[in-house]
């Protein structure tokens, strides 16, 4: 197929909000967004070539304003996040699409803000220079404000604190723009990084502080993350999924772009703090290990399976962040692919956590336990996603850890490399109480008839987990495009293979380790089952209780609070102060409100209009 | 390298590793038996203790993911032996680098996990909450201190590392404080005396093991034992030098693995809370010191 | 002939003083003759425009050269706010119901005459005498509903108008003690350099503080939320509109031409800046949506005087930009929420009952709010860009902050129409179609202008240099007769 | 001609006085007073103080009214001899303007007193002012 | 304690007024305008009485526009008191008989006397405005001597419409003769007799009727309130 411009993508697009909102509730609807997504995704795939050699995939949507024309095109970076977002989207709609549609009323609804939420955020990964880069980013803000408030209710509050925190970006990123406009009177990326050194140093921090802010709040970077957990969990499955994998990664993919083409790393490595305490890019590095440690830990916390995967969401953005700020060819080349991954394995986890509430009604963890033995398919991907999510071996999480922590070592930054361990092994605590306590331990009485899910709904998790796994065992296909990437972006390039990289200090081939692990894993079975005795399989209550007999009607099982041992270490450290910030913000907020709606409801308030003729007047005479 | 000399190693370097480990296993028995001045089990008895479980009749297994668990358990340490560097043999050591190891070795641990998981006793869930909880206390100062260590030989390929200790001194002798801070951390990952909440016999109804009897109580043992080899080698490559020849190389894995034990015998056992205070203050302390003369050394 | 145009304000005047006595004969047309007036104007005023072309004229009234008689002077700022005011008085014209009194047609001619008097007037006691006759027009309007808080509410706006007008009288007083003259291209060149001291910065306080009230400047804009509540919401839109930005239309010239020093301009940022947050928060506090949207254009007329007040040309494109956003879209929101015209937590689930209104209701808040593919991005994004050129970051801020707190409240009154529970039968609100009509007319114009932006910034910035452009201005209006008769200043 | 000086300051410093009084006493009057007929009272002597700075504006020095009266000798050089001597009749024209608005606002404000009054039967601006709330609460609710 | 601000806020306020107003002295504020006027004034509209010239010729506008202002005043008040018609109005007690009598000899030579203020307005002090409102005190004379023959509203208002209408028709011919709006026209026949200053007579006579119209209307709505 000839090479496709952007305009066949923002057509489908089109097409696909036009049938979302004129047929959603159809039943057969689903299947067709799924196959539309997988179209675009598709059409971009067979253009991905042009976009490897540096190319750019133009759109014929432009318009000039102000002697600034806005042009709306792809390149190879925003080609990358597109398929991602177009994987989750249509994963998610495959997911939504079969049985589960039956189960959701307002799926009309869900079908249309989905394709909004794609169109726009395609819009955000086209534009070119910072005017296009604003607008597609309040419509992006916008219309997932729609589709986080879909649910009513709690989801509702949650969405309006979202689009509070969302303004207050938005803002950030306005008055950001006005001060390069001003030193610049351009908005186009070029002229911009030509022009930066123009500006005054503390001007320059005030800019890349704004556009961090602006950008991060979308990230959940550590002061604004408290709108991300409840946003993200109370949300039908589709959509968590969908926004789990890849909304809150248009932050990342924003400041990827402004923080590295625009103002370019090396500034940022001397633009110094005031008091010359910290320069940016540790103070920044710094805020992405606490984003990374402190969500992860409130994760550990959390009783409701869907929150802990919110949390992790925000605990893996920083991650991401501090991966693409180690100014090092592995280390940004890790960010990147984590957000692929991330991506994969968040969205699979959510499949795996929703499925287990669409059968049994509750993600609560401590009302859940052994349903691996009803629900194998949803086990195995919540499995392969949790390897993922901690990043052990065969998945692809670990090639992207391994590249950031290599990065982190090479650069000498050895306490942020500390700081990313904890983060991880938080994060395979609390992703082992996950899965033990929805699939492993004893099932309980009224889950004694769950099925697995439909084909319609375990198929997409499948299909991720593999991905998982695949993007794991290969982990070249993805480095291409990262390295075409960094090449596009001006900054040291990765050189790699497709196992994995070989630096000179230490090298990584994805395609050995995990060889090496099958076979050795196949070694374990064949000394396992060969040697000794067949297995005798046994119910759940012929265990060892201390000689008691074990009834069903007694629930066997450990579940709430997993870890008392570490939570009686680490609880003083939980005090949430962002929470007591946050409050204190919007009661002095109401408290204004109340004295400026007072001062208008005076009953003699022509006193006030001669008091300012007189103040005014004196300040004429005093001049 | 060819085909077959790789394939050789594949084998090789598993069974030899067990073999080391058991090795290592008796003589701590062996060395802990003599403090208390008692003999000391005979010369084969941990290859029999495992023999004598293999072949037990009756074989309890709680389902497939059980199984499953034991085999990555298994799974988990065999791949992890292929990447140590051995005297003679490369493996695929050039393949994967020492954070490659770490993350090797965290694998047998979501393994066993999983499959207590899978026995439904509440007592091996407590058990292995606490086995992560002591994982997540030891593997701390491990990490700073193979921070330190990689800082400090610039490189995390742990031939180069050796290399690096052949021509200059040993990591020893460069960073005593990391080298003692690796050894007390060494000591809480064997999970030896103080720090031996989830493995201990005693604690074997609360422990991880409750439900495991038979042959997988015996892949267990297999596993400790390749466990004791991994760390011993992991700590000789970075601090000792590693093994220029077989006859300089087991000598100093059992000089490492006699340390701890020399240790354990005389402790109690630590709660899981005051295993946590004791690993994050003290070993984490010492590693942090290390760390920042490396640092500082520049 | 551009001539003509004295006819805007002359025709109003003379079919208000017929209309009592024909309307017996005329019956129900009377309603009509107000309409095929304005369609009336509007020819005359788009043959106006493009023969105005670039340079302003001038008519002179009773054909006296410039500082002796009135002057009317048409440039291509006055002419579009009085396309403007027409067009949205033809929208606003009160239908003819059983029950209107004719005279209320009359007090809307009225007014209207005085805005076209206001716009086009080049003379600064004539200004003061349509403004007069606009401020008397809107208490007459005001108090229609006849309801006691309408009176109440006409009785303290007509208080502190009055005591405005007395005030600019008494400015008018010193100037013209000063000058001994009140033609504002002749002022133009005695004022700036000679009045530059405390009486001639006192005077322009008296006027500027005059002229404030209807252009809901801070401290003389306490009357908006009472009046904009209890009158008549046609009544309101028109006020909130078009009257507010005409007032600051005023304000703009005597900053630009007759008082352009530093100190002013400080003093109305400030006044415009507290305006602009005590709006926005007594919006975030009030209980119901009219007195939200009269706080909220309190909030915008305050940006509008912050735009003018930095006198730059690119700060006058900007406070154009605005003005006309806001006078386009605030009679709309207006007219749409005189419907419901309930306490706030009232309106839940307004998008199941009448989701046509709650739906343009929230584009146009939007569009009030300044997200971007909505006209009301690229209007604050000028006054952002003109704030940036003067320097003035605190004032950005604080344009900014305000916007949040727009949004806060913006958006909790549209999670409140799409709230999902169903609200009791008997309180549920329904919009008809026919109320909809001008509504739906605006909304057109503003989205349509999306289309053609790039076209309608550049004749913007063409108005604005024309306006900022003060020696044109004297010289089109002296005529080349340099300073007459210089006088003892 | 000294005692004409300073006659002359004297009457301009009277004026002066008599001004301000009024404008001060209009000003307390509106503002400070609670009975809304005190207030219309308070506008109509504030209109009056700034009428007379307003027409101060236009005097001139030994000038005579600008009204020519020798209509008889209709040579042209003489009458520009005689409006020479004339004061400015411009404020004269624009007070005689500013009188009727004033006039007519104060119409309009008795009316609407009036009507006040009828319908809540006080003058007390913070009663009003409560009244008003009170009304615009009952009309917010109770419309179904 | 509330007094003692009022009074602190007064002197205040009076300091700040006598700062601006003392510069002004008394007759020595500049014509700039005003000498040019009285200059031209004289041959360009031929009337004696200058401020006339002023009012309708040079200042016309303002005129107009005062009178719309009063037009506006009086439908308003006629819109917020309501008094279409009489029959509810109040009765208020009847003068006694001096002021009846007084009321029937006076209302004629207040008639003569405003239609002579109003017809002198360009030859000596007064004009529309003054002879509109000694008019509206003629009528207004009557209602007080007996409140019972109100004025007919009705005629009033045709005399009000009529009145403003010839007013801007005058200005609206001149316009059609000369292009411009208001300018005085007709000849000015020689200065100082009762037929000179060409169309400003008309204009004030116009004023006049208009003015008084309205300020009778006005004065016997705002006497009567209905109930």
């Amino acid at each position: 197929m000839s090479v496709l411009d952007l305009d066949h993508v923002f057509f489908l697009l089109i097409v696909n909000i036009g049938i979302a909102v004129l047929w959603g509730n159809r039943p057969f609807v689903g299947k067709i967004l799924t196959l539309l997504y997988i179209l675009e995704g598709l059409s971009i795939l067979t253009s991905y070539h042009v976009l490897l050699s540096g190319a750019v995939l133009s759109s014929s949507l432009t318009f000039t304003v102000m002697q600034q024309t806005v042009q709306w095109q792809l390149g190879v970076s925003g080609g990358f996040f597109a398929l991602i977002t177009f994987m989750a989207a249509g994963l998610a709609t495959w997911f939504s699409s079969g049985v589960w549609a039956r189960s959701y009323a307002p799926i009309r609804l869900l079908h249309s803000y989905m394709a909004l939420n794609v169109a726009a955020m395609l819009l955000l990964l086209a534009s070119n220079d910072f005017l296009g880069l604003f607008i597609a980013w309040e419509l992006v803000s916008l219309v997932s404000f729609l589709i986080i408030a879909i649910n009513g209710g709690r989801s509702a509050k949650a969405a309006y604190s979202y689009i509070l925190y969302a303004f207050l970006g938005a803002m950030a990123i306005l008055l950001a723009l006005i001060i390069i406009w001003n030193a610049t009177n351009s908005f186009s990326y070029v002229e911009v990084r030509h022009h930066w050194s123009t500006m005054s140093v503390n001007r320059q921090l005030i800019v890349v502080l704004l556009l961090i802010t602006g950008f991060g709040i979308k990230m959940a970077i550590l002061p604004f993350h408290r709108w991300q957990a409840p946003a993200y969990a109370y949300v039908p499955a589709p959509v968590a999924a969908f926004l789990g994998a890849i909304s809150s990664r248009m932050g990342l993919f924003a400041l990827f772009i402004v923080l590295l083409q625009v103002v370019g790393i090396d500034v940022i490595q001397t633009l110094w703090l005031p008091f010359e305490i910290i320069n940016m890019q540790t103070f920044l590095l710094w805020l992405a290990a606490l984003t990374l440690i402190i969500p992860t830990f409130i994760a550990l916390r959390q009783t409701d399976a869907r929150l802990l995967l919110a949390w992790h969401g925000i605990g893996q953005g920083g991650f991401m962040l501090l991966g693409i700020l180690s100014a090092n060819a592995l280390g940004t080349a890790g960010g990147i692919m984590h957000v692929f991954n991330h991506a994969s394995y968040q969205a699979a986890l959510f499949f795996a956590v929703f499925s287990v509430s669409y059968r049994t009604g509750t993600a609560d963890l401590d009302r859940l336990g052994g349903l691996v033995t009803r629900m194998p398919i949803s086990f195995t991907v919540m499995l392969v996603g949790i390897i993922g999510l901690a990043g052990l071996p065969p998945m692809n999480g670990f090639v992207s850890k391994w590249l950031i922590y290599k990065a982190l070592l090479d650069e000498g930054m050895p306490l942020l490399f500390l700081a990313a361990v904890i983060g991880t092994l938080g994060t395979i605590l609390s992703v082992y109480k996950l899965i033990h306590n929805t699939f492993l331990g004893q099932l309980r009485l009224e889950h004694e008839n769950i099925k697995e899910v439909p084909w319609s709904m375990s198929i997409p998790m499948m299909i991720l987990a593999s991905i998982v796994f695949i993007t794991g065992y290969f982990p070249g296909l993805l480095l291409e495009s990262i390295a075409a990437m960094q090449s596009t972006l001006g900054i040291s390039v990765v050189d790699y293979h497709l196992g994995g990289v070989n630096t000179g200090k230490g090298n990584l081939n994805m395609i050995v380790v995990v060889s090496t692990m099958l076979m050795a894993i196949g070694m374990g079975a064949l000394i396992f089952f060969v040697l000794g005795n067949p297995r005798k399989q046994v119910t759940q209550w012929d265990n060892y209780a201390g000689g008691h007999f074990l009834t069903s009607d007694m629930r066997y099982q450990y579940s709430h609070n997993f870890y008392p041992g570490l939570m009686r270490v680490i609880s003083p450290l939980y005090r949430n102060t962002i929470f007591w910030l946050e409050s204190a913000i919007v009661s002095t907020v109401q408290f204004m409100a109340h004295i400026s709606y007072a001062l208008f409801m005076q009953a003699n308030y022509l006193l006030y209009l001669i008091l300012l003729v007189v103040i005014s007047l004196l300040w004429v005479l005093a001049v | 390298m060819s085909g077959q000399h790789i394939f050789l190693e594949l084998i090789l370097m598993p069974l030899l590793a067990f073999m080391i480990g058991l090795f290592l296993v008796l003589m701590m028995r062996k060395v802990r038996a003599r403090i208390e001045r008692r003999v000391g089990p005979p010369f084969l008895q941990p290859l029999w203790d495992i023999i004598k479980l293999y072949v037990k009749k009756m074989q309890i297994s709680h389902g497939v993911i059980h199984d499953l668990g034991i085999i990555m358990l298994l799974g988990g340490y065999i791949t992890a032996e292929v990447f140590l560097p051995v005297p003679g043999m490369s493996g695929f050591t050039s393949q994967g680098d020492i954070i490659t190891l770490i993350y090797l070795m965290m694998v047998p641990s979501l393994g066993l996990a999983l499959g207590v998981g899978q026995c439904a006793n509440p007592n091996g869930s407590i058990g292995i909450s606490r086995a992560l909880t002591a994982m997540l206390a030891y593997d701390i100062p491990f990490i700073v201190v193979i921070a330190g260590a990689c800082l400090y030989y610039g490189t995390t390929d742990l031939t180069e590392i050796i290399a690096l200790q052949k021509s200059q001194q040993w990591g020893l002798l460069s960073m005593p404080i990391l080298a003692l801070a690796g050894l007390i951390a060494i000591h809480a990952m064997l999970g030896k005396e103080p720090f031996e909440i989830y493995v201990a016999p005693a604690e074997i109804a609360t422990g991880p093991m409750v439900e495991m009897s038979g042959k997988y109580l015996g892949s267990l043992f297999v596993m400790q034992c390749l466990q004791i080899y991994t760390i011993t080698v992991l700590y000789t490559s970075l601090f000792l030098g590693g093994g220029y020849t077989w006859f300089d190389f087991i000598p100093k894995l059992f000089l490492v693995a006699l340390l701890p034990v020399m240790i354990t015998v005389i402790f109690p056992r630590y709660k899981t809370d005051d295993v946590l205070r004791w690993l994050w203050k003290w070993p984490t302390g010492l590693a942090l010191l290390g760390l920042a003369i490396v640092v500082l050394q520049g | 002939m551009q001539d003509s145009l004295i006819l805007l304000v002359v025709l109003p005047l003379l079919l208000a003083f017929l209309l009592p006595v024909i309307a017996r004969y005329l019956g129900n047309l009377s309603g009509l003759t107000g309409s095929l007036l304005l369609l009336f104007n509007i020819l005359l005023l788009a043959n106006a425009w493009n023969s105005v072309g670039y340079s302003p004229k001038v008519i002179l009234l009773g054909g006296f050269a410039a500082p002796l008689g009135i002057v009317f002077y048409i440039d291509k700022l006055n002419m579009l706010f009085a396309i403007l005011t027409t067009i949205i008085a033809l929208l606003l014209w009160p239908c003819r119901t059983h029950n209107t009194d004719v005279r209320e047609y009359v007090l809307w001619l009225l007014l209207l005459a005085g805005c076209y008097g206001v716009i086009l007037s080049g003379d600064l006691f004539n200004i003061y005498v349509f403004y007069e006759l606009l401020a008397v027009a809107s208490y007459g309007l005001v108090t229609l509903p006849a309801t006691g808080a309408s009176y109440i509410a006409g009785f303290r706006y007509l208080m502190i108008s009055a005591l405005g007008s007395a005030f600019a009288l008494l400015g008018i007083a010193l100037i013209y003690s000063f000058t001994g003259s009140v033609n504002i291209a002749h002022l133009a060149q005695i004022i700036p350099d000679h009045l530059h001291h405390i009486w001639g910065y006192s005077a322009a306080l008296l006027l500027i503080i005059g002229f404030g009230v209807k252009a809901e400047l801070f401290p003389v804009n306490f009357w908006v939320a009472e009046v904009y509540s209890h009158a008549d919401k046609r009544v309101t839109a028109l006020l909130a509109g078009v009257v507010s930005k005409i007032a600051v239309l005023i304000i703009l010239r005597f900053i630009i031409l007759l008082f352009p020093w530093q100190d002013i301009f400080n003093f109305l940022l400030l006044l415009g800046i507290i305006g602009v947050i005590v709006g926005e928060f007594a919006a975030f506090y009030a209980q119901d949506l009219l007195r939200l949207l009269a706080f909220s254009s309190i909030a915008q007329s305050g940006l509008v005087i912050i735009a003018f007040a930095c006198a730059t040309e690119a700060g006058i494109m900007a406070g154009i930009a605005l003005a006309i956003h806001h006078l386009l879209l605030k009679p709309a929101l207006f007219l749409l929420a005189s419907h419901c015209d309930r306490s706030i937590n009232d309106l839940a689930g307004l998008a199941k009952s009448s989701p046509w209104a709650s739906a343009l209701f929230v584009i146009l808040a939007l569009s009030l709010l300044g997200v971007p593919p909505l006209p009301g991005f690229w209007a604050k994004l000028l006054l952002l860009q003109s704030l940036m050129a003067e320097q003035y970051l605190l004032l950005l801020v604080l344009v900014l902050l305000a916007t949040i707190v727009e949004a806060a409240y913006l958006f909790r009154l549209f999670m409140l129409f799409y709230q999902r529970q169903e609200m009791p039968e008997q309180k549920r609100i329904t919009i008809q179609g026919q109320e909809l009509y001008p509504v739906i007319t605006l909304s057109g114009i503003l989205l349509l202008g999306l289309f053609f932006l790039p076209l309608f910034m550049d004749s913007l910035r063409e108005i604005a240099m024309q306006t900022s452009n003060i020696e044109a201005y004297i010289n089109t209006v002296l005529g080349k007769v340099q300073h007459i008769g210089e006088g003892n200043i | 001609m000294m005692i004409w000086d300073d006659i002359f300051l004297e009457v301009d410093f009277w004026i002066n006085i008599v001004s301000i009084a009024l404008i001060v006493i209009g000003i307390y009057g509106i503002v400070f007073s609670q009975h809304l007929l005190r207030m219309v009272f308070g506008l109509g002597l504030l209109e009056a103080g700034v009428n007379i700075l307003l027409v101060k504006a236009g005097y001139q020095k030994e000038a005579i009214a600008p009204i020519v009266t020798q209509a008889s000798d209709t040579m042209m050089s003489n009458i520009l001899a005689a409006t020479a001597q004339m004061v400015d009749p411009v404020p004269q024209a624009m007070v005689l303007t500013a009188i009727v608005i004033a006039a007519g606002v104060q119409a309009l404000a008795l009316s609407l007193v009036i009507r006040i009054y009828k319908k809540y039967g006080t003058l007390d601006s913070h009663v009003l002012f409560l009244a008003m709330e009170r009304d615009r609460h009952l009309s917010l609710n109770q419309k179904d | 304690m509330q007094r003692w601000t009022t009074i602190l806020f007064l002197t205040g306020l009076s300091i700040v007024l006598f700062a601006i107003i003392t510069p002004l002295v008394l007759g020595q504020s500049p014509m700039l305008v005003g000498k040019l006027i009285n200059a031209s004034a004289v041959n360009d509209t031929g009337a004696a009485n200058l401020v006339t010239a002023v009012v309708l010729a040079y200042r016309g506008l303002d005129t107009l526009g005062e009178l719309a202002i009063l037009f506006t005043a009086a439908t308003a008040i006629g819109i917020i008191l309501g008094t279409t018609d009489k029959t509810q109005t109040t009765s208020s007690p009847t003068a006694g008989f001096i002021v009846a009598t007084a009321a029937k000899v006076l209302f004629p030579l207040l008639l003569v006397f405003a239609l002579y203020i109003i017809l002198h307005g360009h030859l000596t002090p007064g004009g529309g405005f003054q002879g509109g409102a000694v008019l509206a005190a003629a009528f207004f004379l009557l209602t007080l001597a007996d409140s019972g023959n109100n004025i007919k509203h009705k005629v009033t208002q045709v005399i009000e419409a009529l009145a403003g209408t010839a007013f801007i028709v005058l200005g609206l011919v001149s316009f059609a003769l000369q292009g411009v709006f208001l300018q005085p026209w007709l000849d000015k026949g020689e200065l100082g007799s009762l037929f000179s200053a060409g169309s400003l007579p008309l204009l004030y006579l116009a004023l006049g009727l208009k003015v008084g119209a309205e300020l009778a209307n006005l004065l016997s709505s705002l006497a009567n309130v209905e109930k």
